[in-house]
């Protein structure tokens, strides 16, 4: 080794440098807008272009909408306020048709003396599903995630609160032949069970004991009609109820397209690339032109019924390919530990493996919230009255007749706000997830 | 070597179906079809009951019926005396056009706005980011109602270019812009080699195409010049060459010509007409897919490592070499199918064209011609089946793609 | 630390193919109770497998396995049995992150032995307590070191009293420090008379607690011998070759 | 059975255009009105006694056929036109017409039209899922002459559309084309031209195979009609129907006499139930559609056939 | 192994900041040609950060870097020139995964240093051999292990023939094993006389090939001497109290 440089190199430091503050130019307001507007030619040819193109939007936009009228009776009538105020030419927004519409919007033909039960509706829809969007509520909330469905149906629908609690026994009634069959008959049959018993109950029994109830203790509230109801309600119940639907039956096509069973594979992974591979605008059409084939003769109902049931089948599709990649981000060595502790298939998935995936899959399925609320819009093609919907029929009416951008942009307002905060809550659960899993 | 034999001493017992890992599966497998099959021959039979009640068949005969109807943008003959059959197939090219057109766009909007979302110009990256978001939040169908009602309500109608002082003028003589849609000039051919005027522009393709062959062979020229000696020749103003003079050259001698649009009777005449209803419904299905594109760009970039650049960069690579060789190849690799479905996507959606009037086969197939046969039946499972063969071709490139790149590892 | 004379697993001209590929060939072994077996080899050479067999995680196309006078075939009934009569402790603990360690310990007893919750939960700190953790009941596997997880992992196992525990490399995951506290649970449940089969590298363990030393390579069992005479005086050319490498090492 | 359904419901579940003035739509409390709801009304009214006893369905020219044939409908009274294959082919019944009209066209002042032979190159806004789109088609082909035609869904959208300028003229029905002038702030801005050109006869309809249900429809509509011819009006019905009168046809009508509401199912004042909902067809045309509304159509062929139109009811025997 | 006084990289007064943090504070560092100089110090010190500034993966905010007679600041043409002089290899290997081996050294000469494809393969070939992986080539990288990746990486950097060499912790992502054939790699180019940065926790690598140690703390040198002086005598406290610590361990 040479040792030529060895003396001339050895240093000690005795005394540290201080921390010092960065020379002006490299930091404070200056050096940030340099570095992040002006850096370079095309930086500041970008920066420039921006400015133009924010200047252009927000100039011909804010003006409109800020000095909009938010109080008339018609586009006539704002139209007269307009040139009173600001003169013929002016371009401003007649908001008046949001306040004068506002309710509409909401409810559709909702009976206005019954809004409270929407809204009561929404509310303790929110309640419901904190438990299961965040973790810090008590489990025991969950007991009333699962009653809720029936009330919130009952309070949109009203008729007698004993329908949906006789609806509601079935699955308690499933609940306890699996409990009491699954150690007598084994798994497989306990299920099987499980769903045949509730099946011939609601066939059979639970209409006359749900009339039965209902003259001894009436508990009715007033009947509203599907057709009367729209607006972003409309949209709610459509997206609500397809998701939380969708969820079992996602679930089961995604056990399915996981499982070795070649049939059930097959048949899993067709049900789910022929729904997929199809518009929903196209899968809603057969809801309103083909179900009624396929059913049995005389059955008819509801057109929302089967606009639901169509947007339960789609989104069951997409809820499964969601489910499948939780299922697939498991370890296998959750599947092993499962069973090398003797639990059986359907106890490994119950207890083991879906309350990890479905966590792992609950942004997935935000998601897929989030598409499929923005897709309810497509119903208005086979007349239901969603929020577009009413804005047809809003411009339809000769008050509001020529009004257009004032009822889109709130509409789209609306959307946004909502798809935006539940996108935002998603991230915010998949960052949690990648902190928690590591 | 023994090979598994059962237990001794035990024939084959009933509970084995249920108990017995070979028998189990098969046994589930059984149920499960027998339950399939008597869903599906329910779903048949009641189907079959109530067409018989509605006093319909199930025949496919209507397809080959006049249809009476006629469609205002056609990509091949067509008339209302064509068969409904035809009729399908002018909304198969008119869904298949938009969708073409769509992807194309939305693709260039989602790679500019999903690069410049990741600039390090403040400004500009948060004007990408409301694109984005604004786009993705807000349904589909409104930004296509809100793009029409745009273009309806924003711009003249034909008439207003009439007079001596017209309200409205056309940009450069050439482009009218209309409530109608915009006419721009066609180019026809004065001295043309065939009579059919679709042959002609086939004359002008394959010279093209040889063009790009040529090219091709010039890329490939420099490639193996730059192997050998190590330098690549410049060769842009060669490509440029030959992509424009022989094709030029074809056309000047074919004696094409500007033709232009103007205004005769109601409408304007000449030039290629784009409807509003075309226009409104690319720009909305591009600016929608663009959105998600841009999100499925800007995560691919990220998703290549920083150290990736570094290496390069350490190696003395040029950020642009660097982006060529190095950041993009991969990238692509996390991109392409994520935006190979959403361009799945962008097709399925093309068939809110109900929204704005647009022609597709949605509304051919699937709406006029269900309407005035009563084919509902036969009609919807034309349309879906069209649908699925599409999705399922392209789900089939995504995945000879995905293979063909898919990473080797140990 | 007594032998007996029982036979608890039997394996007679075991083989099991992956594919074409021939992982185990003509496996013969026979476990008493009580015997502690430590299973050694290079990796690959089908250790796990071989035990995994014996719980039915893979199956076997050749060849009889009997785990304590119950044969294994496809028999879900016996599969059953068997596996809840023999615990298996993984590599990577396989702990279940969404339950509390309780929770771990009491699901199998409470769901496949149909023990009650209290019972469950009494037998659960028991073990826990006899792995030296039972303060830890009411955390998350995720809030454990990497030796407290495997050793709840063991009393996981234990609390479905099995009759049989095999190991497949329990200390490998582990950091240095966490290696010995998971060797000395396994020490102690030695001392207790469980019947062991242990996948393991730490030879200083297998020379402290083994009955009888495996050798396997090439999916066969090469040479078995009890560990002293199995460390200092290997026969077999492989043997030989493995022992130099794991031990200068 | 159609019939049973609809008594077991409660009320009537009818389609209607989706907002056509004078027609179908609804005013300002949100209660449908029109001369197509009125049939509605008529028929919930000999029906289940309460002519407010309609669910309203609105509908669009593509989707009202589908509409009925899955039964979300119990009739159709869309202004739609009884042809041979919507008859046949779709298998619907048309219980009878209520409007004999025929196609027009509408056309700014301004562009200086007055013949429709004058169209060529004209850009045409018509509503898909009609007969107008299939005889626009004939007409132009036989007239040889071109256009363009915007296919729109409904009626408010091609109203927008045209007066945006969108399009040179707005064809459908020429009844349809007065109700929609008559919403326009300048109706006199605009001219319908002189050509119609097909036959539009425009009634209810429901679906083949149910033919009880098809009688009450038609009857109805037919003692709506009948009613006029005899001068049963709404004013008088009370009087008329509290005793036989001397007009037997009268008493059958009203019930006072025969057996004829029990030979339809329905209960014996079925019609004078009817009746009473809006009134007889001639008090509904005046009162919906009539020359004195903004509308104003004339009676023209829809007057009774003793005044020489085309109504023309069979007679209650 | 010889050190001439020519001087390949002299940084005076070098400053930087991140943000308002200022990371490295005051660096002076001469390194002649054919110096192996080894960098200590404990985590967040900037060693990195310096490291990272002599081919400019970094921008210095105030000082003077000169490396081979060129002046590091933003003229684009002198930060390629010295970074197609400086080779660097990364803590993470960085190797271009969609590319081969081959591929992956070749396609720097190619495009910066203009070589023929043949020529550059031919050299490729070589530095491959000397790393003792000729037979990957035609391998991609995700197929190898750690230790032949590392290599690959080195082989790469050596293929643009640098006259300076930066090694960012080159062995702390790889497993015991393969942190010996790396260093091996490392030593046989030290023999060469390739000036060597290289920041590194390997202290036996340090005494063997070192003419100098670096050490490194809150942005600043705190000392430096020959290794021997450096391990045995320590001067500075912060020396001292680190040197106990990663030795003691
Ligand atoms: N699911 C599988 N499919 C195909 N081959 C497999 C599978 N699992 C294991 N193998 C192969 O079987 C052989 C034996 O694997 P096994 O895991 O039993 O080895 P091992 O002795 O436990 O090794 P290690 O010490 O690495 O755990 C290996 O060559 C492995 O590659
Ligand atoms: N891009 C950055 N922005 C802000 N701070 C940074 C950045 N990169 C590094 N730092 C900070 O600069 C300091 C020095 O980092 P550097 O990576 O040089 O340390 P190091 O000595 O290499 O440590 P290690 O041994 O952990 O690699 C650290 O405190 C680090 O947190
Ligand atoms: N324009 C309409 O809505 C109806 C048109 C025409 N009467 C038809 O039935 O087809
Ligand atoms: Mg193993
Ligand atoms: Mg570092």
């Amino acid at each position: 080794m040479s040792d030529t440089h060895a003396q001339t190199v050895a240093f000690v430091r005795d005394t540290m440098v201080e921390e010092q503050e960065p020379p002006l130019s490299q930091s404070g307001a200056y050096k940030w807008i340099h570095e992040n507007m002006f850096s370079t030619p095309l930086n500041v040819i970008l920066t420039v272009v921006s400015l133009f193109v924010i200047w252009t939007v927000l100039s011909h936009l804010l003006p409109w909408a800020v000095m909009g009228i938010w109080d008339a009776d018609s586009l006539a009538q704002c139209r007269e306020i307009r040139d009173e105020i600001y003169g013929a030419d002016a371009s401003v927004a007649c908001w008046a048709v949001i306040s004068e519409r506002w309710n509409q919007l909401l409810f559709g033909f909702y009976p206005p003396e019954l809004y409270w039960r929407p809204v009561l509706a929404f509310v303790l829809f929110l309640a419901a599903i904190a438990p299961v969007l965040f973790a810090s509520v008590p489990r025991k909330a969950l007991w009333f995630s699962a009653a809720a469905p029936f009330v919130l149906y009952w309070l949109l629908w009203g008729g007698s609160l004993w329908g949906p609690i006789a609806v509601a026994a079935g699955f308690a009634l499933g609940a306890v032949v699996m409990r009491f069959a699954a150690p007598a008959l084994g798994a497989l049959a306990a299920v099987l069970l499980a769903i045949f018993v509730p099946l011939l109950y609601w066939f059979t029994l639970s209409g006359p004991l749900a009339g039965a109830l209902n003259a001894v203790i009436p508990l009715e509230l007033v009947n509203v009609r599907s057709n009367d109801m729209g607006g972003f309600m409309l949209a709610m119940i459509i997206g609500v109820s397809g998701i939380a639907l969708s969820l079992p039956l996602g679930i089961v096509l995604a056990l399915g397209r996981q499982s070795d069973l070649f049939i059930i594979n097959k048949c899993s992974v067709i049900f789910i690339e022929v729904i997929r591979g199809v518009p929903l605008i196209v899968w809603l059409f057969t809801a309103s032109l083909l179900l009624n084939y396929f059913l049995p003769p005389g059955t008819n109902f509801d057109l929302m019924l089967r606009v639901i049931i169509m947007v339960t089948l789609f989104s069951s599709a997409y809820i499964a390919e969601v489910v499948r990649g939780g299922l697939a981000a498991l370890p296998k060595g959750q599947y092993e530990a499962a069973d090398a502790l003797g639990l059986d298939y359907w106890k490994s998935m119950r207890l083991i493996i879906l309350p990890q995936a479905l966590k792992i899959s609950i942004p997935g399925i935000v998601n897929t919230f989030i598409g499929l609320f923005k897709d309810t819009t497509l119903v208005v093609f086979i007349g239901l009255l969603d929020p577009i919907g009413l804005s047809n029929a809003i411009r339809a009416s000769t008050d509001w007749n020529g009004i257009y951008w004032e009822l889109f942009v709130f509409i789209g307002l609306c959307f946004f706000i909502f798809c935006f905060s539940m996108g935002r809550y998603s991230l915010f659960l998949e960052k949690k997830l990648r902190r928690e899993h590591r | 070597m023994t090979t598994m034999t059962d237990p001794p001493g035990q024939g084959f017992r009933l509970s084995q179906l249920i108990y017995d890992t070979r028998y189990r599966s098969l046994t589930i497998q059984v149920v499960a079809m027998i339950v399939l099959m008597l869903l599906f021959s329910w779903l048949v039979s009641n189907t079959i009951h109530n067409l018989q009640t509605l006093g319909k068949d199930f025949d496919f005969g209507f397809l080959t019926q006049p249809s009476g109807y006629d469609i205002n943008q056609r990509l091949i003959e067509y008339d209302s005396q064509s068969t409904h059959g035809r009729a399908a197939i002018v909304g198969i090219l008119n869904t298949l056009l938009v969708a073409v057109l769509g992807c194309a766009l939305a693709t260039v909007l989602g790679v500019i706005a999903g690069v410049l979302r990741l600039s390090n110009n403040w400004l500009v990256s948060r004007l990408m980011a409301v694109y984005v978001e604004g786009f993705r939040n807000v349904p589909l169908l409104l930004w296509i109602v809100l793009i029409f009602a745009l273009m309806t309500e924003s711009t003249p109608a034909p008439r207003a270019f009439r007079g001596d002082t017209p309200d409205a003028s056309m940009l450069f003589d050439a482009v009218a812009i209309t409530n109608r849609g915009v006419y721009v000039p066609a180019i026809h051919f004065a001295s043309p080699f065939f009579t059919n005027g679709a042959l002609n522009w086939l004359v002008v393709l394959v010279v093209l195409g040889a063009s790009i062959f040529a090219i091709q062979r010039l890329r490939h020229w420099a490639t193996a010049k730059q192997e050998a000696t190590g330098d690549r020749p410049t060769t842009w103003y060669l490509i440029l060459g030959i992509l424009i003079l022989p094709t030029g050259l074809l056309m000047l001698l074919m004696g094409a010509f500007l033709d232009m649009p103007s205004l005769q009777g109601f409408n304007f005449g000449g030039g290629i007409h784009l409807r509003n209803s075309l226009i409104a419904l690319w720009l909305a299905l591009s600016l929608y897919t663009g959105a998600f594109i841009a999100e499925i760009v800007r995560g691919g970039i990220l998703a290549v490592n920083k150290g990736q650049t570094e290496a390069a960069y350490a190696l003395g690579i040029r950020p642009s070499t660097t982006m060529n060789l190095v950041i993009l190849p991969q990238a692509l690799r996390v991109i392409i199918p994520p935006l190979i479905s959403q361009f799945l996507n962008l097709t399925k959606n093309s068939s809110l064209a109900i929204a704005v009037g647009y022609m597709d086969v949605r509304s051919t197939l699937g709406g006029i011609t269900i309407n005035q046969t009563g084919r509902e039946l036969e009609g919807m499972l034309l349309l879906g089946l069209f649908y699925l063969v599409l999705s399922l071709l392209i789900s089939g490139v995504m995945n000879v793609y995905n293979a063909s790149v898919k990473l080797k590892e140990r | 630390m007594t032998v007996s004379d029982e036979v608890a697993i039997q394996i007679t001209k075991m083989n099991k193919w992956y594919g074409n590929f021939h992982v185990l060939r003509d496996i013969d072994l026979t476990v008493h109770r009580g015997e502690r077996i430590v299973i050694a080899g290079p990796s690959g050479s089908g250790k796990s497998t071989m035990i995994r067999c014996i719980n039915r995680l893979e199956e076997h196309q050749a060849g009889k396995i009997v785990v304590d006078g119950t044969e294994l075939g496809s028999d879900l009934k016996n599969i059953d049995k068997i596996r809840s009569e023999v615990g298996m402790v993984f590599q990577h603990f396989n702990l279940f992150p969404h339950l509390t360690i309780l929770e771990n310990c009491t699901l199998a007893p409470i769901w496949v032995r149909k023990v009650p919750k209290k019972e469950a939960e009494a037998t659960a700190m028991h073990f826990l307590e006899k792995v030296k953790i039972p303060e830890q009941a009411h955390k998350y596997p995720g809030q454990l070191s990497g030796g407290q997880q495997q050793r709840v992992a063991i009393a996981r196992s234990l609390c479905m009293k099995p009759r049989i525990m095999l190991f497949d490399e329990p200390t490998s995951a582990l950091d240095p420090e966490m290696i010995k506290e998971v060797l000395d649970t396994m020490v102690s449940l030695a001392e207790e008379g469980m019947t062991m089969l242990c996948v393991t590298h730490e030879m200083g363990f297998a020379q402290a607690v083994a009955n009888r030393v495996i050798f396997m390579d090439a999916g066969q069992i090469v040479e078995q011998n009890e560990p002293k005479a199995f460390f200092n005086n290997p026969q077999h050319e492989r043997t030989k070759l493995f022992l130099s490498q794991i031990l200068g090492h | 059975a159609t019939l049973d359904d609809v008594k077991a419901r409660g009320n009537l579940n009818c389609g209607v255009s989706t907002g056509l003035t004078g027609f179908s739509a609804p005013d300002a409390n949100g209660v449908w009105q029109g001369f197509d709801v009125a049939v509605c009304r008529a028929v919930a009214a000999a029906v289940l006694g309460d002519p407010m006893a309609v669910e309203f369905v609105s509908t669009t020219g593509q989707t009202r056929f589908t509409a009925l044939a899955s039964g979300e409908i119990d009739m159709l009274a869309r202004n739609t036109t009884w042809t041979f294959s919507r008859d046949n082919d779709l298998k619907f019944e048309f219980v009878g017409v209520n409007y004999y009209d025929g196609q027009g066209f509408m056309i700014p002042k301004e562009l200086g039209v007055s013949s429709a032979k004058e169209l060529d190159g004209a850009t045409v806004c018509i509503q898909t899922g009609t007969t107008t789109e299939l005889n626009l088609a004939d007409f132009f082909r036989v007239n040889n002459i071109n256009y363009e035609p915007v296919p729109i869904e409904t009626n408010a959208e091609a109203q927008q559309q045209y007066l945006a300028g969108a399009c040179d003229v707005y064809t459908t029905d020429a009844s349809g084309l007065a109700a929609t002038r008559a919403s326009f702030e300048t109706p006199g801005d605009h001219v319908i031209l002189p050509e119609i050109i097909s036959k539009e006869p425009l009634g209810p309809l429901v679906r083949h195979g149910d033919n009880e249900w098809g009688d009450i429809a038609r009857w109805t509509l037919n003692a709506l009609i009948a009613a006029e011819e005899y001068g049963v009006t709404s004013a008088n019905i009370e009087e008329l129907s509290s005793a036989p009168t001397d007009n037997p046809e009268i008493n059958r009508l009203l019930g006072t006499e025969g057996e004829l509401g029990a030979m339809i199912g329905l209960e014996a004042d079925w019609a004078k139930k009817a009746i009473m909902a809006n009134g007889n067809y001639g008090e509904i045309f005046e009162k919906t559609i009539g020359e004195n509304t903004p509308i104003g159509l004339s009676r023209g062929l829809n007057a009774q056939w003793t005044e020489g139109g085309l109504m023309y009811s069979p007679p209650f025997r």
